[in-house]
């Protein structure tokens, strides 16, 4: 089921190949929230196709992390860019680049009062003002893909916790993003429901979508990242191919750390 | 003291007279009113010198009785020349506009301190959910925040609308003949204070009813999504 | 022996409250000399206007000490006592115009009357809708919209409309018309007011007004608050 | 300018729309948590007395209800009175009849707010304390009160200044509070609009003293929940 | 750090040897919300000083069991014995039964409009009736038991879940029960804290204390755990000695379950 991926990424995250533009290229980014030091200096890749998983003790920053790519949070200081795009403070700079991402929450974050149908057409029909038709098609096109198609006319508050955050896949997937963020999707779930999630996320990454996501299933890391990058304190302690990243943990903090997980 | 039935039935062309009156002064006040709260509530939930002057207007409108504010906009405009001696005169010397200025701004004190619960108790994750999705804020304003906020507030909203419906008798000071006042002039004719306030309360008791079985039904269909199943 | 009287209190000059909280004004004062002379202990409760009559039925007040109009309605509910004043109603209207009081005269004036007043009845049963009436809770308002332009005229009690509004600053231009009316079915005096089964109590205040009036302290009373005669008996104390 | 007279008896009728509101808004709030506890669970007979009550005293505007209070409520007492076989004649004052109208209007308001608030707290926190032993009372009390009133706290500040200002209406029955103060200084004086407008200031300064108030008592309340983080306002328009 | 426990559990629950009272004894125990079967006929026995871990895919009946035993639900029919004392609905009874049962649960539930310490002495002091100093000075204690002592006048929302997951666990021993029942209290937690909160119950289950735990941690349920039993729609469907349990589960549900949660 694991994607036979394009372009192998190499650990030093810092100088890449030449030739393909990253995905993701993140720049000596700096976030303060007040006088808290959030994000410290953080230079990151990601390539065209890879999978990126972050994980980190909590209050490390890897949600803020996120969630500066997406402008979710403003960064201070140095740069972001996605697809080659500037990420800027221009609200239309912001618009194109939030086109090419994604996002997947840890609360799923589906919108209460709308039916799960309507919660994946909202954005198709507002955002991107498509036909009522072609978007509902579209977007039972995706629930069928992550298997909550017979949900379609249900409140989220009507399904498992599961079911709600494969919603919300499907929700970022309609808008064909070819990013896709994820933030601790499997935390709020019970132990049957993370199976579920986790599956399709494999199935995801298996089409040679980028994906860059947050989490502690170290399951689902050895298996199917093609990095994992380790946060502490603001700062990413190491960067390295997942399975060198199991096998070989250089600093001590990231010892200790998968020792407590696994 | 008793009801009487015939001077109830005498005098319900008047009441009739004096609900329609109701309604004209109510309706254009709960929409003007309702227009007027959103940019305050806005401008509440931010921060800095707009919140304070939000903050300030509702503070000011909610304290001051409303009895009072329709005197002022009345009586006590018409004092000044720029009202009195130029085109404002033309709706100023109407008592309809009068009332509505009045209410409405009372109206809208409270509407925006509702207005301002109900988009604070929308969760931040959703709305960034919006944003991710490439929503503008403006959309996100409309499509998911009001809509959203509007399901919270419906109870304090139904509170509010029965309050305000009671509190249009407060139009009769500035010579409007509403519910009230058309009982009152009943009672004043004939002394008997308790059949047409008993035929006016039971006429207000019908339109509240009303309301609130509407507010029922409303509240069945917007929260639907909340129904245990 | 103990008396609720009620009365109206925001009625200047007949009947107020000054500054220092005090109810006075010339039918208070009348009142409390009734009481001494009658030897009973009185007790003078304030009260809206038409809080008046429903609070006498009820039996919260023993009787009311505010000029009251013998209205046929009135007259069907309560008992009038012997005339305090005479007051004829009039038109107020700007001392510019001239209207013939007629149901054509009166086509599309706008009319300021207090609400429930024996005055409203009366342009009701004259003009019908040819009148624009509009209704205030107190003649302060009305005198305040005849100047701001929202009125044409008001009809009013004589007494009051001079003392209030011909006589002051902003009554300038304004004048009476139309001559005397006496409006209420017709009756000319104006009385205090008891409960039908009070018939003994009213006797007693009649006559003991009988006495203040001839012995001239009814006049000497008046004259504390305004100039003109109430009573034809007055005369007789010039 | 206003003579000082006047201003006392202005003060004089404060004094007395203090009293109607606080009374008032104190019946409403014991008659409010009455029905909000009792409604809690649904059931029937409870249900169908707290609609009866529910419908009519927010349906009557509280002046009628003080009206019928105030020329009709001697005899509602003395025929309630009379079907246990007692002949009582109490004269209702218009100080009664307004704090009971205003009460039972607003306590009707109260009861669904402080419901909705009781229904608000985390059902795990009356599990909590029942695991643990604390008694009922001691646990409503200690426990749920005070997790009530931090939910409450708005709505019921919001009621206490509608009451407050309601009580101007009630001077039609005889109740000399400062609006009817008011009235009869711009009668008297015939200067209108500095006594209303000093009738005004009292409400002002009352609902600024309320917003102190309820701050104070908000902090309080709020104590052990972490302020809320200003998040940025990406969102606001 | 394991206990030597005194009463070797028997596999079989149904009939245990006699002797020593059962800590808790269910018998034939239904339960139903509305006309939903919850519980269908529970038989379930706990020996003194045993560890028991229940588990099973959600919405099994796990939290309903545990919840009857201290009458935080009603049952309709069987019986329920603790410490040979039947609970029944009078008030006394449940009241003597609660008296033996510390409760802790996966939200925590603490109080939090009260500090740490007060939510601690708040029960000992109310339905106690213990002298203010007294309740403050055994609070103290078992707040340094669970290792957040220097926590006692923080309000909960200032600490962290594993810290309010110890403070919850502390407040109940307090009250001295001789049986504790846990409902999920690591679920809530972040990766981290499980650690913390897994090893302050480890290290009471060493005490002897009788302890049944709702859990999907098999860690735990493997070292700790003298036997497991294993719900699905509101029936026991396995119960055994942990080893047993995990090395050789007899139905194919079980076989299921633990290939997903493993
Ligand atoms: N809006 C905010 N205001 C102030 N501080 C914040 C804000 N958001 C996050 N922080 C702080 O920034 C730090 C990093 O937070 P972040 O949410 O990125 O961590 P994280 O690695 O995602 O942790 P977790 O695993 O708990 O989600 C934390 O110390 C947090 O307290
Ligand atoms: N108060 C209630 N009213 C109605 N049904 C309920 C109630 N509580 C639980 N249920 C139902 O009873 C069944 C068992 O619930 P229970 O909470 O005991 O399961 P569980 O095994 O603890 O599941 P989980 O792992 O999700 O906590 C579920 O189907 C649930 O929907
Ligand atoms: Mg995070
Ligand atoms: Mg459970």
């Amino acid at each position: 089921m694991n994607a036979i991926v394009q372009i192998p990424s190499t650990a030093d995250a810092g100088r890449r190949a030449a030739g393909l533009q990253p995905a993701i290229s993140v720049n000596r980014l700096n976030k303060f929230y007040g006088s808290f030091h959030a994000l410290r200096d953080i230079d990151f890749q990601v390539a065209q196709g890879e999978i990126v998983v972050l994980c980190g003790p909590s209050g490390s920053g890897k949600s803020s992390l996120i969630r500066c790519i997406n402008h979710l949070e403003r960064h201070d200081s140095g740069s972001i860019h996605v697809n080659g795009m500037e990420l800027t403070r221009k609200a239309s700079d912001v618009a194109r680049v939030r086109r090419q991402l994604g996002m997947v929450f840890q609360s799923f974050n589906l919108f209460p009062h709308m039916t799960v149908l309507d919660n994946c057409t909202f954005a198709l029909r507002r955002a991107l003002r498509m036909p009522a038709a072609q978007a509902e098609a579209l977007a039972r096109e995706y629930l069928a893909k992550v298997n909550v198609a017979n949900q379609a006319d249900k409140y989220p508050a009507g399904l498992s916790g599961g079911q709600q955050q494969r919603v919300a896949i499907a929700r970022a997937l309609c808008l064909k993003p070819s990013i896709m963020l994820f933030d601790e999707p499997t935390s709020a779930l019970d132990p049957e429901s993370v199976g579920s999630v986790l599956r399709i996320m494999e199935e995801l990454a298996a089409t040679g979508i980028t994906m860059v996501c947050v989490t502690h299933e170290m399951g689902f890391a050895r298996r199917v990242a093609h990095r994992c990058v380790f946060m502490e304190n603001g700062a990413i302690v190491e960067d390295a191919h997942s399975a060198e990243f199991f096998r070989n943990p250089r600093s001590d903090r990231l010892k200790g750390f998968l020792a407590q997980v696994l | 003291m008793h009801y009487d039935p015939i001077l109830a039935w005498q005098s319900m062309p008047d009441l009739l007279a004096g609900t329609a009156t109701t309604f004209a002064v109510l309706l254009p006040v709960l929409v003007l009113g309702l227009l007027l709260a959103l940019p305050i509530a806005l401008a509440r939930l931010e921060t800095g010198p707009k919140a304070k002057a939000a903050a300030g207007y509702i503070a000011f409108f909610r304290g001051v009785p409303s009895l009072v504010l329709l005197y002022l906009v009345y009586s006590g405009l018409p004092q000044l020349s720029i009202v009195r001696d130029t085109f404002l005169w033309t709706f100023f010397s109407n008592a309809y506009f009068c009332a509505w200025v009045g209410l409405t701004l009372t109206h809208s004190g409270y509407m925006a301190e509702i207005i301002r619960g109900g988009l604070a108790a929308v969760p931040t994750g959703v709305i960034e959910a919006s944003t991710a999705l490439g929503l503008t804020p403006r959309q996100t304003l409309f499509r998911l925040r009001l809509p959203m906020a509007a399901r919270y507030v419906l109870k304090a909203y139904q509170n509010e609308l029965l309050i305000m419906v009671k509190s249009t008798s407060a139009v009769s000071a500035i010579t409007l003949v509403d519910l009230t006042a058309a009982a009152n002039t009943v009672f004043d004719y004939t002394y008997d204070p308790f059949t047409p306030l008993v035929t006016a309360a039971a006429i207000y008791w019908c339109i509240v009813n009303l309301m609130r079985t509407g507010f029922t039904l409303a509240d069945r269909k917007l929260n639907r999504h909340l129904a245990r199943t | 022996e103990k008396l609720v009287l009620g009365n109206e209190g925001s009625y200047p000059p007949f009947s107020m409250v000054d500054a220092s909280g005090k109810l006075t004004g010339f039918e208070p004062e009348l009142a409390r000399e009734m009481c001494k002379r009658m030897n009973v202990e009185c007790d003078i409760v304030v009260m809206d206007f038409k809080g008046l009559i429903p609070a006498l039925l009820q039996n919260k007040l023993d009787a009311v000490a505010t000029q009251t109009k013998p209205l046929p309605e009135r007259k069907a509910k309560v008992l009038f006592g012997r005339p305090i004043l005479f007051n004829p109603d009039s038109y107020v209207v700007k001392a510019d115009k001239d209207y013939t009081f007629t149901r054509e005269g009166m086509k599309g004036v706008r009319i300021g009357l207090q609400r429930g007043s024996a005055q409203a009845k009366y342009i009701d049963e004259q003009f019908g809708d040819a009148v624009e009436v509009v209704f205030y809770d107190n003649p302060d308002q009305i005198r305040l919209d005849l100047t701001s332009g929202r009125l044409d005229m008001s009809l009013g009690p004589k007494i009051s409309w001079t003392n209030e509004f011909l006589t002051k600053p902003q009554g300038q231009g304004w004048k009476f018309a139309g001559g005397d009316l006496w409006t209420g079915g017709g009756e000319q005096g104006s009385s205090w007011i008891a409960r039908k089964n009070s018939q003994e109590l009213l006797d007693r205040m009649d006559k003991t007004i009988d006495t203040i009036i001839a012995d001239c302290t009814f006049t000497k009373l008046r004259k504390q608050f305004m100039e003109v005669e109430l009573l034809p008996e007055e005369a007789a104390c010039r | 300018m206003p003579q000082m007279g006047f201003v006392e008896q202005l003060g004089i009728g404060a004094l007395m729309t203090i009293q109607v509101a606080v009374l008032s808004y104190l019946l409403a709030l014991a008659i409010g948590t009455v029905f909000a506890l009792a409604t809690l669970k649904r059931r029937l007979p409870v249900d169908v007395i707290w609609q009866t009550y529910a419908s009519i005293f927010t349906g009557v505007p509280s002046l009628l209800v003080a009206f019928l209070f105030y020329y009709a409520g001697s005899g509602m007492i003395a025929s309630l009175f009379s079907l246990v076989g007692l002949s009582v004649t109490v004269d209702v004052s218009p100080f009664a009849a307004a704090v009971a109208a205003l009460g039972m209007v607003y306590g009707a308001y109260l009861a669904d707010i402080i419901r909705s608030a009781i229904q608000n707290v985390p059902p795990g926190q009356f599990e909590a304390a029942r695991v643990l032993l604390v008694p009922r009372p001691t646990a409503w009390l200690f426990v749920i009160l005070p997790q009530v009133l931090r939910l409450a706290l708005p709505a019921m500040t919001n009621m206490w200044i509608v009451v407050l200002k309601d009580t101007a209406l009630i001077s039609l029955i005889g109740l000399k509070e400062i609006m009817a103060y008011a009235k009869l200084a711009s009668g008297v004086t015939k200067e209108p609009f500095i006594y209303y407008m000093l009738a005004s200031v009292f409400f002002l300064g009352m609902t600024a003293l309320t917003y102190v108030v309820s701050q104070r008592i908000e902090q309080w309340t709020q104590r052990g929940y972490r302020p809320v983080a200003a998040k940025e306002r990406a969102h606001a328009l």
